[in-house]
């Protein structure tokens, strides 16, 4: 039978999580592996990826995919996957802890560097800005976040983040918080939405205020490709999430033949805007 | 609330009223229930309260219960002015009540419900004795005579049951002051028999009871004194033994009520309305055949648990049959559903008003429809509110239905009148073949007169009418033919001319072999 | 015997309306106190039509909710159910190709079967309704993710499908708002004037009684629950449109928010009593103190106790004026 | 007229014990179910374990939530109540160094003084209890983020902490289960055997009665939630072990898994009546549910829609013995 590897996950329902799983489940078509996807419903639910990671070790795979939402939760398991000598992977965030033979990610807090970066360069440097967030706890959100916001309060000092608030990376009240930060802060030039559903819902309440901000969005998916044609959103973030899927089986495959890995197989972020959207390089990371 | 009553000597006792209430007024929303009542009642004396529905007779209970708080007047307890402003502050003061209502917890057992809030325990407080509550549930029992088992659900018994629960609940307490507000409303001679020896023994041992009920015959059984109610106002105080009834009736109702007496019509030629050919559901239905004719009221008497509200509630299609057929005006009919009976033109009206009977939360309008919203629709969905209103402000003025309005919710109606509602929607409805369970349960006097000449006239123009009822009296008053059931078999037949409580009561007895 | 009729005009306002004026009287103070606070911001004309669209899909679906709880029932799919109905609205017009004028009917057609599914469940498997709704959203919440593969359906295909909630009949006005208008009237008649509202208070005051009135219960809540889910699939397309797209995994959690404003609204959760005008004002409170919260940059942590507080203050307050009209 | 007394073998099992077997049979039939399917993985020691350990917490909370229920309340705060219990327990020992001795019973006396002010909330203020433990929840959740200052407070230094749910006192059984089947056991007492018990069946049965009875209905549904609390406090620890921090975010919605397991196991949403053993096995139904579907690597998507389902089934199941038995 082919071997089976199990990623475990942070979720499944967003889009980034559905293209982390289209890279993963390409790479096992590639490698004849079996290959199964699974996360929790919110970012929170620690416990029930435990319970998840538990079932997973119960099937006796080959090797596990795993992104913690909590590396230290995590650890019991982890020991016992490796005393059970089942190579462990780590996707996205990495795992705090020496047992994952590799970590295929990029980092977030780098990423939301760069969004700032291009946050400051847009708005001329200086003025008001907020941050959409679609998660107040869970590592992408807070790693997002704080990225942004460390980089601004360090590089850009006349520019002044005016207010945080978080949507649920639910486009509908992430919408109403753009419209009500447009009122709150009238003079506010730049809004950074942290995932597809803050960045779209960003770009829909502008929209329907009929206000003009510049809008950095993260990851893609059409609504924001579309955003970004019609210049409602000024350009985005993208991490690789196909890129992730599908190194993270790779790296499964190398480990259970034995070979040697790095310690980290950095997958990249891009910054795209409407320039440089059909480049083939970035259409690749790129998902609808 | 209030210190434990003080110790009195016995002669002291007799002279100073148990109870002694001055210028009580109580008003609801639109309601003025009770104004300038006064009451008392001395130790070792059965005291009928009485009144037409809604004369404020459960009202005035309630306040000396601690269930709702006087607007004005004077309580006095043993000569103690007290302020009752809970439940357990009359319970304190060695009061207490079986309400109208039965207030009993289904899911609970009998002994249960009789303890809570006493419940003996055992290992220091920490664990339920059950072995005690159920003895004394058992000694309850016993004395009553009631063969239950205290760990019976109540939800398990029939209404009857369930109100010698609360009437055993009520002896539990040992009070000085027992309230019985209609105790015997869903009793039968036997029962009520048993209830009296009790009330006796109680007056003897010097406990005062107050006693309410719309049976004549019992208020000269076992009263000292009647105090007359109407319309929220004192009336008068008279000893029972030498005040003629028809004195009271007329203090009561404040007019002289003319005595109908039935003339039986030959039905015999009559088309058959209804015939059910062996109706069988469980022990309590067994086989049990029927015929009814238009003009004629039939009643269907038996003793408690005889069967036949689940025989009336199994031809309705409110409990599935085990097995028996159905045929209306000839034609077999599958009713399977409360909903087919009434189509069919069977109408059935449960012994249960607050259960089965009235949407407790609508108002009085929206009751009297419920029936029958076919007739208050027009273009098939649009209420037609004028139309409805004026049917139920009809059957407020022929019913004589006390109430302030008929947009009063129900609930806050009293016992007799919100029977009363419940008989106004079936008029509304207008069947042909009618059941009344038990329809003048809590009904007063004057109002159950009332009702006598209704079910007359709606046989008299060619319905068919059964009524159960354990009040032998009313059996015999309004039976054309008296149908008698014992443990859910019918045991005999007698025509309304010749049924005397003799024969119907051997008949009621009469086992399977 | 005073059998004597209240007043016409006592009857149409009645004690039900006085109360609904007090209930609207702490929607006044609340948005008395955030235009104190930030009257440059709050009350501005913008803002007012941003809370009138922010109200209205959490205001359809508390509508949706009325009528069930007032049966004594509860419907904890409504939001997912919503979601549901945007997604086979996307089914229809974006993979079938069908029209708008079959889509949107289909949309709603579909609410109100799994309405009908919720009310069979109900009274003919005898499953309580919180359990029943709750299975159905599950399911429901899974079945979207499978027809969708977990993946948005866009509408940007479908011409003038956005006008259903961002188009202005009213200028300024979001059509988004006249729908919510339209359903809450349509629904205040449904409820108070037809035989279907009738038997909605009728089923929530004593079902066993009606029962026995010759009632065929289990049709009449069947049909409240199917009208409840048509009103959802409303919700859906309102959601659809505004978001140009049917996102699969939205919607749970918004029956939370739904149940709440019906409740701060005057319905009563033991069934019988309820008003759609409660409703919309108790939608209102929720969405005007969310708002108004946000613009004064209240930290979120801070806004879920704040929300937690006033809600129970207002189901409070509710409670108190109740009284003291006995 | 039959007053035999049942015999003593039929009152131990009585009605409610057979059905509870016939519930205990549909478990069962699951795990054979799952068991033929996928017997190497699914029935194995490893796999058992973890079923246990999935079912702990969630049963911990179902068994607060069926007193609740059996008073005909409903408590939407369980989970994250339980939050904020791990969370305190974090401020306790992790913040201010307080030993286990102190910090342990600390986080469960938070609990049962949340329960409280569920309790007061829903008795002196008449705010029905699904209001009253919505607003909580949203208060609480707020709180948890707030104290944490959204960061998990992790116990890693805290000696032995991590053995309340993660220790072996019975080799290869995590203490996290004894833990559960001491809480199920002690609150079976309770419900059967104390004055606390036997009230909350009478206020879910008639609580009217109650009152006219004498007995003070405040103060017995406060204690009630106050129990239910303190069980909620248990949980939070168990938790807090299992995962070695206290996590803010966490707990919403596990309410739902909870209020379903005590339906599941056949208590009645409409009060006085319920089982903890019920409670304990729709518990496990639940979670055999979930890890059986796992084990069988059924896509998620489908999980949601077959839990939905079987959700259903299992309480209309339930019904159908119950119908039998009359
Ligand atoms: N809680 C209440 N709210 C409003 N009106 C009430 C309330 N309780 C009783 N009433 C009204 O007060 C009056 C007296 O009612 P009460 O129940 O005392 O009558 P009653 O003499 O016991 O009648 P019955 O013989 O029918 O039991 C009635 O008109 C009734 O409608
Ligand atoms: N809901 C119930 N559950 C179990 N047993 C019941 C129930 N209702 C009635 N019974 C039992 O069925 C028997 C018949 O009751 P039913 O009410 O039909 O008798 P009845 O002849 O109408 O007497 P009653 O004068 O009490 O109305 C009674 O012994 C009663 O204990
Ligand atoms: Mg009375
Ligand atoms: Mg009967």
């Amino acid at each position: 039978a082919e071997p089976y590897i199990p990623l475990i996950s942070k979720g499944f329902q967003h889009q980034f999580w559905q293209a982390v799983k289209a890279g993963a489940e390409k790479a096992g078509a590639d490698y004849k592996v079996k290959v199964t996807f699974e996360g929790p419903e919110t970012e929170q639910q620690v416990d029930k990826q435990m319970d998840m990671l538990t079932a997973a070790l119960a099937k006796k795979p080959a090797a596990i995919g795993f992104a913690a939402l909590d590396s230290k939760a995590a650890i019991p398991l982890l020991k016992k996957a490796q005393a059970e000598k089942i190579p462990v992977i780590a996707f996205d965030s990495g795992v705090d802890s020496p047992i994952p033979v590799t970590t295929a990610t990029t980092d977030n807090v780098a990423a939301a560097g760069l969004a700032a970066d291009k946050m400051a360069a847009l708005i001329g440097g200086e003025g008001e800005v907020a941050v959409v967030a679609h998660d107040q706890t869970s590592t992408t959100g807070v790693g997002r976040r704080d990225g942004f916001v460390n980089r601004i309060k360090a590089k850009y000092p006349k520019i002044k983040v005016v207010d945080i608030q978080y949507g649920g990376g639910d486009h509908l009240k992430s919408a109403e918080i753009a419209k009500t930060l447009l009122l709150a802060h009238p003079k506010l030039k730049g809004i950074f939405g942290t995932n597809e559903g803050s960045a779209v819902g960003v770009g829909k309440g502008v929209k329907e205020a009929g206000k003009k901000v510049v809008i950095i969005g993260y990851d893609s998916g059409k609504d924001q490709k579309a955003m970004i044609m019609d210049g409602t959103i000024a350009g985005a973030i993208t991490q690789n999430p196909v890129g992730i899927g599908y190194k993270t089986v790779e790296a499964a495959v190398k480990a259970l033949k034995g070979e040697k890995l790095p310690k980290i197989i950095d997958t990249g972020f891009y910054w795209y805007d409407k320039t440089n959207m059909t480049d083939p390089k970035i259409a690749a990371v790129l998902y609808d | 609330m209030t210190a434990a009553p003080t110790a009195t000597s016995a002669a002291e006792t007799s002279a100073v009223p148990l109870l002694d209430l001055r210028g009580i007024g109580k008003s609801f929303p639109g309601v003025r229930a009770l104004h300038e009542v006064k009451f008392s009642l001395q130790p070792g004396e059965v005291h009928a309260l009485m009144g037409e529905n809604g004369a404020g007779k459960s009202t005035l209970m309630k306040i000396i219960a601690g269930v709702y708080r006087k607007d004005e007047g004077e309580i006095r307890v043993s000569g103690q002015p007290q302020d009752i402003g809970s439940p357990t502050a009359a319970q304190q003061l060695g009061i207490g009540i079986v309400h109208q209502e039965l207030n009993l917890m289904n899911h609970l057992s009998c002994a249960h419900n009789i303890f809570i809030g006493r419940e003996p325990r055992k290992l220091g407080g920490l664990l339920l004795d059950e072995e005690r509550i159920n003895q004394g549930a058992q000694k309850l029992f016993d004395r009553l005579r009631l063969r239950l088992d205290p760990r019976t659900r109540v939800g398990e018994l029939s209404v009857a049951r369930q109100q010698m629960v609360e009437i055993a609940k009520a002896l539990s307490f040992e009070s000085r002051v027992l309230i019985m507000d209609e105790p015997t409303a869903a009793l039968n001679n036997a029962e009520i028999d048993d209830l009296f020896t009790i009330i006796r023994q109680l007056r003897d041992e010097g406990v005062g009871i107050v006693y309410i009920s719309h049976k004549m015959d019992e208020i000269q059984r076992i009263a000292d004194r009647v105090t007359i109610l109407r319309d929220g106002q004192y009336i008068d105080t008279v000893p029972a033994a030498s005040t003629p009834m028809e004195r009271i009736i007329a203090l009561m109702v404040g007019r002289e009520l003319a005595q109908t007496t039935p003339d039986i019509p030959d039905t015999s030629g009559q088309p058959v309305l209804l015939e059910a050919r062996n109706i069988r559901r469980g022990r309590m239905v067994q086989d049990v055949s029927l015929t009814l004719r238009a003009g004629e009221i039939v009643g269907l008497a038996g003793l408690m648990g005889a069967g036949r509200t689940e025989l009336a509630r199994a031809i309705f299609g409110a409990d599935a049959r085990d097995g028996g057929e159905i045929l209306v005006r000839g034609v077999k009919q599958n009713i399977r559903s409360p909903q087919d009976a009434v189509r069919a033109g069977i109408g059935y009206l449960s012994e249960d008003r607050k259960h089965f009977g009235l949407a407790l939360g609508m108002d009085v309008q929206a009751n009297t429809g419920l029936a029958d919203m076919a007739q208050f629709v027009r273009g098939g969905f649009w209420l037609d509110e004028g139309k409805l209103a004026k049917t139920a402000t009809d059957m407020v003025q022929r019913l004589r239905i006390k109430t302030p309005g008929i947009q009063q919710n129900v609930r806050l109606l009293s016992g007799g009148n919100q029977q009363k509602v419940v008989i106004a929607k079936w008029l509304v409805r207008d069947c042909d073949i009618l059941f009344f369970d038990e329809p003048t349960r809590g009904i007063d006097i004057g109002a159950k007169a009332e009702i006598y000449r209704l079910l007359q006239d709606l046989a008299a123009q060619g319905r068919a009418i059964v009524v159960i009822s354990s009040e032998l009296p009313e059996v015999l008053r309004l039976s054309h033919r008296v149908l008698v059931m014992c443990e859910g078999r019918l045991t005999g037949e007698i025509p309304g001319a010749l049924a005397t409580q003799e024969n119907i009561m051997r008949l009621a007895t009469l086992r399977a072999a | 015997m005073d059998t004597a009729a209240p007043s016409k005009l006592k009857r149409l306002l009645g004690a039900d309306a006085r109360q609904k004026l007090l209930a609207f009287a702490s929607l006044l103070a609340l948005i008395a106190i955030f235009g104190a606070l930030k009257p440059d911001a709050f009350l501005t004309e913008e803002n007012v039509v941003g809370i009138l669209q922010a109200t209205s899909v959490n205001g359809v679906l508390a509508v949706a909710c009325t009528f069930v709880i007032i049966t004594a029932g509860i419907d904890l799919s409504v939001g997912v159910l919503m979601t549901f109905c945007s997604v086979m609205a996307g089914v229809f017009m974006v993979n079938w190709g069908l029209p708008m004028a079959v889509g949107v009917p289909g949309a709603i057609a579909v609410g109100a079967l799994m309405g009908c599914a919720s009310g069979l469940t109900i009274t003919k498997l005898r499953v309580p309704p919180f359990i029943a709704t709750l299975g159905l959203m599950m399911l429901l919440k899974g079945l979207s993710l499978i027809i969708t593969g977990t993946r948005p359906i866009y509408f940007s295909d479908i011409e003038g499908f956005d006008a259903i909630a961002l188009g202005t009949l009213i200028p300024g006005l979001p059509n988004g708002v006249l729908v919510f208008a339209l359903v809450a009237g349509v629904s205040a008649i449904v409820l108070n004037k037809t035989l279907l509202g009738r038997y909605t208070f009728a089923l929530g005051s004593n079902e066993e009684a009606v029962r026995l009135s010759g009632v065929n219960v289990d049709r009449w809540k069947i049909i409240v629950y199917a009208y409840s889910g048509a009103v959802c699939g409303i919700a859906g397309l309102m959601m659809a449109s505004r978001l140009n797209s049917a996102q699969p995994a939205l919607g749970q959690g918004y029956e939370l928010d739904a149940i709440a404003a019906v409740v701060i609204g005057g319905t009563s959760l033991a069934g019988g009593v309820g008003t759609i005008l409660g409703t919309v004002i108790g939608a209102f409170i929720m969405s005007v103190l969310v708002n108004g919260l946000r613009i004064l940059s209240v930290a979120q942590e801070w806004q879920m106790v704040l929300t937690g507080l006033i809600i129970i203050l207002a189901v409070y307050t509710d409670n108190l004026r109740r009284k003291r009209q006995h």
